[in-house]
């Protein structure tokens, strides 16, 4: 038996399982279904932990499943595969507890969690892919199995959200389906490899590989919400707090930007992409969703629709790093997929404990609520300061070696671009500590009644979690130098796999 | 008499154009002017299966070469077929039959030609099974004649006895086909292919297959005239 | 048991289950399903002969062809035998809780007959065989599709009998002509000595337009919508699943071994039309109000798909051959699935209207299951048994610098979205009551999800199962034939 | 040219006739009738080819798929004239309006 080619493969049903079997559960099993999402978030980390003390010491973990003839499932667990894998894995742990608690009580759970196992599941499977093939296969199965998540509440609201996710995902799936295949045709591989594999295609197949990477890349951007493909994602914001925070911050966006990752580095390859002339065009959209994603923030009222705005905007720093296709710009696009899923995550549990405790679902409504929800607050402080960057908060980490590495590749417009993103993220976050924080609160509360916590703040399971991701966030900044920070694995990512010699 | 009221009044629904029937005629006649010239472009010799049926027939157990080609050549052709004849009453029964016809009561002259027609009828049809082997006939022409007189029956007000009707006649109709099936696997156990008849014993198997399928095919072409499950109207 | 003649049992079998049902139809329930399951286990037996000793032909009567029938199998007829074995026993254990009792002694001795029809079918190799085995299974289909007695069961029965016939017509007048201008009726024979003479031309364009007027391609679809909307649950995923199949079954068939051979120019014209099927049919699906006829007509735009097979065939060979047999496979558990489910649905509310669907995901979440897998299957999605066929028709497709097939499939993927999900979206909402919910028995529910199940889980088997489709060579146009 | 082919087109004759008055006419007898005039046709190609050589046994095959042909024709026709009369009884004229999808 062979351990090694089976621990990807554990991984991904450490998560399946659980969810399978929840679907089965009776609604009423409250206590099992705990246990079963717990067991399968813990296992995965303990599996998770030992795939990463593996890879650290120059061990690979690959399973590979034949699916057609020439084409095989392969899940392989690489540097990059597990920093993607552990963001998820922890956030999902984390996500749990608290959606435990903020669905407490209300029905259809265990669909709920089925497909919310499924989620992680296909997002760790979509970390994991060995190759464009069982990428796009995980990459789907993350739409069919958000689908339910978004149209969850059942109302007409969520119905015509769901559909336009859909319209928007399943379009992107299509085309990135057909660049898959060409490339196929064309190369006759799928598998990633470090510098890529489509430069053996030919050079009279130049213009064919600028459209599959065009392909490619818009089907990849509609998940990574790059503009114009970002429209279901504040519609999406219908769902419940834990969908909204797990997959519409970590796992559905961050799967859209590491397919990006993906295709630059292991199948063009980042200097023939540079040779194609692909990288540039690349960056020009990321950086125009950047600064696009922040000034509609500006204008929202409805905290969950600022928070995906800004996600919009962050989710293409990754983009952003990774097509300014310099070393150290990369390092700060990846390093800023952990970063800004902790910030991110910290923020969107906020929102939640906020609508959930206090019935505030708007900007407006915030008036003092620092005072009524100190701990709360505090962590969507860390998590804001994070978003604008400032030091030590890790976000800073991410836009300092961006804005060094532009300045490395000769890029120094990128600059101005991080400089104007910070000043308008300060322009949309600030207001809201400031409301919380400095005015008056109001004489009531939009629906406090509907939950009495007595002289707590909130729940427990409601509360722990953001507190958890934001000192998690801090910890980021604070200790980016030490072995195992993300900022250390990512620069172990970029030495064993970008720019091996 | 409610169905023939409705065949009548739908001469009155509209009718396609004369344009529209050029439209249609000229595609037809393309079709028909291609399948004539088809037609004349046949050779006159024929690469048939004429000569094969001819040498084969000493050991087909008869002697009339369709009788042997649709018996024993092809007799699995034939198997099938006793079948769609079984389902087309099937289905004609899982529709639950139409609507009563008028009961006549028979004229003095109709009952006694019929009475007289019947057995001469049951005569010509063991007459054809029996032919079948060596001339003309067999046990299609004669379960036709054999439902001729069912029809004959039907018409003249008979109807079967409420007893009959269930399981006597299912396995009447179930018969033929199934007198196939059971030879068709006990030849393949004895011989080792389906429906392959001992070489001495061909002309007795095929008769007894026959006559199987001339009750079938009689009873079944006279249920399909009837139009309906005769238990039930007996009930009613 | 290296003798047991598997492929006649398969045959036999429900024949002689048909008729003792129809003697004894309190037996009906019983005995057709122990049929079902034993014609399964008959199956598996052939695949395994098939495997360890390579093609199965039989000599009725001991004459051997031409004078005599043969019957053969290789991995295409185990292909299909299989997919008719596994829908037909998903379909018999729905109709357990399907039909009361009066109504499955009128289901049960029909069906087993079509059961046997279609294993005969697929067991052929003799043109006038088949059509004796066409014009059973169309009666059979046309008795079963009218079993409600509804005014529009009735109507969509007359009307696919017209079509039926009229298509068995048209094949036998080509059947007279090939063997009135080749002398035989042999499959096999006829690959050998057909040439490329007007009459085997005529004969061609007979044949073809019946098979596909059978098939139900654009723009000869008109009687599917209809038939198989009205027709009760089960049946409707027969139809859709297996019989639509059997016809295009034996045009490949012919195509394969008799008409491909002698010239170019056609497959273009199926393929052709296999696009506007796939369009018109997507299209029409999604304009529907009501669940059943938008899955009939998701039926109409999946027959397309299995037409671009020719175009594409014609270079890349057996890899779009493997692609569209896949995608019948696919489609035949997906489409009974979605049927069964339906008929859950309808059996629950009282009515098929897609936008009155009440919360029916929270109410009969297994039936929404087994509706969203079938879709995943019928949209393309990965991992399904769809997915796998759509990646090598399309990798076909670009190989040959086909873009036009490229694109349509593409579009077609995303249109079956838009109705599937258009159905899916409202099992979520709640919706005006307008009909006491029915409780719907487990097998019913379990029937349609265990064969969406099976469309999904053919996503993994695509190794396997093409090697057990290569066993004789069926693809290769030229090679060895029945 | 023999007397046979006569018939074969007399055959191709009626095919042709019977497929005009299928699509032509709308009453479904007539349609129903219209499809065995063209079985008709059908079998008299099969049988006068059969013929064509001019010797004394024509060939029996196609004979033998004639009488296949036409209990397969029977039966179908008494299937459909039953489905017809059903319909007149439940919807009071025998045709197949256009009209399906309203009343669906």
């Amino acid at each position: 038996m062979n351990w090694d080619a089976l621990i990807p493969l554990l991984v991904v049903l450490s998560s399946l399982l659980p969810g399978l079997i929840i679907f089965g559960l009776a609604e009423e099993r409250v206590r099992t279904r705990i246990v079963l999402n717990l067991l399968g978030a813990l296992s995965k980390v303990v599996l998770v932990g030992w795939m990463l003390w593996g890879v650290y010491h120059q061990h690979y973990y690959e399973t590979r499943l034949v699916l057609l003839p020439g084409l095989e499932l392969v899940l392989r667990a690489g540097p990059l595969a597990l920093l993607f894998v552990t963001l998820s894995t922890g956030l999902w742990l984390v996500t749990t507890i608290y959606a435990i608690g903020y669905l407490e009580g209300s029905p259809h759970r265990s669909r709920f969690f089925g497909f919310f196992s499924l989620c992680v599941t296909a997002t760790v499977g979509v970390a994991m892919a060995g190759n464009l093939i069982t990428f796009l296969l995980f990459y789907e199965l993350l739409t069919l199995s958000t689908y339910p998540l978004v149209v969850h509440r059942g109302t007409e609201e969520a119905r015509r959200a769901g559909q336009t996710y859909l319209a928007y995902t399943l379009f992107g799936g299509a085309l990135f389906l057909l660049g898959t295949v060409w490339l196929y045709t064309l190369t006759g591989t799928l598998e990633f490899t470090p510098r890529g594999f489509v430069s053996g295609a030919g050079e009279e197949h130049r213009p064919a590989l600028v459209m599959i990477f065009a392909l490619l890349i818009a089907g990849l951007g509609v998940k990574a919400a790059l503009v114009p493909l970002h429209g279901w994602l504040p519609q999406a914001m219908v769902a419940p707090a834990p969908v909204s925070a797990l997959l519409h911050a970590v796992a559905v966006v961050k799967a859209g930007a590491f397919g990006i990752v993906r295709v630059v580095y292991d199948v063009f390859g980042v200097e023939y992409a540079t040779g194609l002339g692909v990288t540039d065009p690349l960056a020009w959209l990321a950086a125009f969703t950047i600064i696009y994603g922040s000034l509609r923030a500006l204008f929202q009222d409805d905290l969950k629709r600022r928070l995906a705005f800004s996600t919009i905007s962050q989710v293409s720093y990754i983009v952003l790093g990774v097509a300014i296709a310099g070393p150290i710009a990369t390092i700060g696009g990846l390093v800023h997929l952990v970063h800004q899923g902790l910030m991110k995550i910290t923020l969107f549990f906020c929102a939640g404990n906020l609508a959930e405790t206090l019935g505030i679902h708007k900007i407006s409504e915030m008036n003092g609520v620092g005072r009524r929800m100190p701990w709360t607050m505090a962590a969507f402080t860390v998590g804001a300061f994070g978003m604008i960057g400032a030091p030590p908060i890790a976000g800073f980490i991410s836009k300092w070696y961006l804005g060094m590495g532009a300045l490395d590749a000769g890029q120094g417009w990128v600059i101005i671009v991080l400089a104007g993103s910070s000043l308008l993220n300060a322009a949309y976050f600030l207001p809201i500590l400031h409301a919380a924080w400095f005015r008056e609160p109001p004489q009531s509360w939009p629906h406090e009644h509907e939950h009495n916590f007595g002289r707590k703040e909130t729940a427990w399971a409601l509360l722990l979690p953001p507190v958890v991701t934001s000192v998690l966030a801090v910890a980021a900044g604070l200790l980016a130098l030490i072995p195992f920070s993300p900022l250390d694995w990512v620069k172990l990512i970029a030495q064993r796999e970008f720019y091996q010699p | 008499m409610h169905d023939r009221v409705a065949i009548q009044t739908d001469h009155t629904r509209k009718q396609a154009t004369p344009l529209l029937r050029i439209l249609i005629a000229l595609p037809v006649l393309a079709v028909a002017a291609g399948l004539a010239y088809i037609m004349l472009s046949f050779s006159p010799v024929a690469p048939g299966l004429s000569g094969q049926v001819t040498d084969q027939l000493a050991h087909s157990g008869v002697s009339n070469p369709v009788t042997a080609v649709l018996l024993n050549f092809r007799g699995y052709d034939t198997l099938l077929e006793t079948v769609v004849l079984l389902l087309a009453l099937l289905g004609v029964w899982a529709l639950g039959g139409t609507e009563l016809r008028d009961e006549v009561t028979p004229g003095p002259v109709l009952d006694s030609l019929s009475r007289l027609l019947l057995p001469m009828l049951i005569l010509v049809a063991a007459y054809l099974l029996w032919v079948g082997a060596h001339a003309p006939g067999g046990a299609f022409q004669a379960g036709s004649v054999l439902a001729a007189a069912g029809v004959l029956l039907l018409l003249t007000g008979w109807r079967l006895h409420v007893n009959l009707a269930a399981l006597p006649l299912r396995m009447i109709l179930v018969a033929g086909p199934g007198a196939f099936v059971l030879m068709a696997v006990l030849t393949l156990l004895i011989e080792g292919h389906l429906l392959q008849y001992p070489a001495e014993h061909a002309g007795l198997l095929i008769l007894i297959l026959e006559t199987a399928a001339t009750f079938s095919i009689g009873f079944t072409l006279t249920g399909l005239f009837l139009g309906g499950i005769p238990r039930d109207r007996d009930i009613e | 048991m290296t003798g047991t003649p598997w492929g006649i049992i398969l045959i036999m079998l429900p024949l002689a289950g048909g008729m003792i049902c129809f003697l004894w139809p309190r037996v009906s329930t019983v005995l057709g399903l122990l049929t079902s399951l034993a014609v399964a286990v008959s199956v598996a037996g052939l695949g395994w002969q098939l495997q360890e000793y390579g093609v199965y032909r039989h000599a009725i009567g001991g004459w051997g062809a031409p004078l005599g029938i043969d019957l053969y199998a290789d991995g295409l007829s185990l292909l299909m035998l299989a997919v008719t074995a596994l829908v037909g026993l998903g379909v018999g254990i729905y109709s357990t809780g399907y039909f009361s009792c009066e109504d499955s002694q009128r289901f049960w001795p029909i069906w087993l007959f079509l059961l046997a029809a279609l294993n005969a079918l697929f067991l052929a190799a003799d043109i006038f065989n088949l059509y004796v085995t066409l014009e059973l299974m169309g009666l059979a289909a046309v008795a079963l599709t009218s079993l409600t007695g509804s005014k529009d069961a009735l109507r969509g029965a007359m009307r696919y009998l017209l079509a039926t016939l009229l298509g068995s017509l048209a094949y036998l007048f080509g059947v007279a002509l090939l063997y009135h201008g080749f002398g035989t009726v042999d499959i096999g024979m006829l690959a050998e000595r057909v040439e490329s003479y007007p009459i085997a031309w005529a004969a061609f364009g007979l044949m073809g337009a019946g098979l596909m007027l059978k098939t139900a391609l654009f723009p000869m679809h008109f009687w599917l919508p209809p038939a198989h909307a009205s027709a009760p649950a089960p049946v409707s995923a027969l139809l859709s699943a297996l019989v639509v199949k059997a016809s295009f079954y034996i045009l490949l068939r012919l195509w394969l071994t008799i008409f491909g051979p002698l010239n170019e120019g056609i497959e273009l014209l199926f393929g052709l039309l296999g696009m506007m099927a796939i369009l018109w049919g997507s299209l029409q699906a999604l304009r529907q109000t009501r669940l059943k006829l938008l899955i009939a007509y998701s039926t109409v735009a999946q027959i397309g798909y299995l037409f671009l097979a020719f175009p594409l065939a014609m270079t890349t060979g057996a890899s779009a051959w493997h692609a569209m047999a896949y995608l019948a496979l696919s489609h035949a558990l997906a489409k009974a699935a979605m049927f069964l489910a339906a008929g859950n649905l309808l059996r629950f509310g009282g009515h098929d209207r897609i936008a009155d669907l009440d919360r029916v995901v929270q109410r009969l979440p297994l039936t929404a299951g087994a509706f969203a897998l079938a879709g995943v299957s019928i949209m393309g999605l990965p991992p399904s048994g769809g997915f796998i066929g759509k990646w090598l028709l399309l990798e076909a497709a670009l190989a040959q610098g086909h873009w036009g097939i490229a694109a349509i499939m593409l579009v077609g993927g995303l249109l079956a979205a838009a109705y599937i999900f258009k159905v899916l979206g409202h099992t979520f909402t709640q919706a005006d009551i307008s009909h006491e919910p029915v409780a719907v028995p487990a097998s019913m529910e379990w029937a349609a999800l265990l064969l969406a199940m099976g469309a999904v889980l053919l996503g993994f088997l695509a190794s396997p199962i093409f090697s057990l489709l290569d066993i004789g060579n069926a693809f290769s146009l030229n090679g060895v034939s029945p | 040219m023999n007397s046979a082919f006569l018939y074969a087109l007399v055959g191709v004759g009626l095919f042709s006739l019977g497929l005009y008055a299928l699509i032509i006419h709308t009453h479904l007898l007539r349609k129903i009738l219209a499809i065995n005039v063209m079985g008709s046709g059908v079998f008299l190609v099969l049988i006068a080819l059969a013929k064509r050589t001019g010797l004394a046994v024509p060939d029996p095959v196609p004979h033998a798929m004639v009488i296949t042909g036409i209990v397969v024709a029977v039966s179908a026709t008494a299937l459909a004239l039953v489905l017809m009369l059903k319909l007149v009884a439940a919807t009071g004229h025998a045709e197949l309006s256009d009209d399906q999808r309203e009343s669906q």
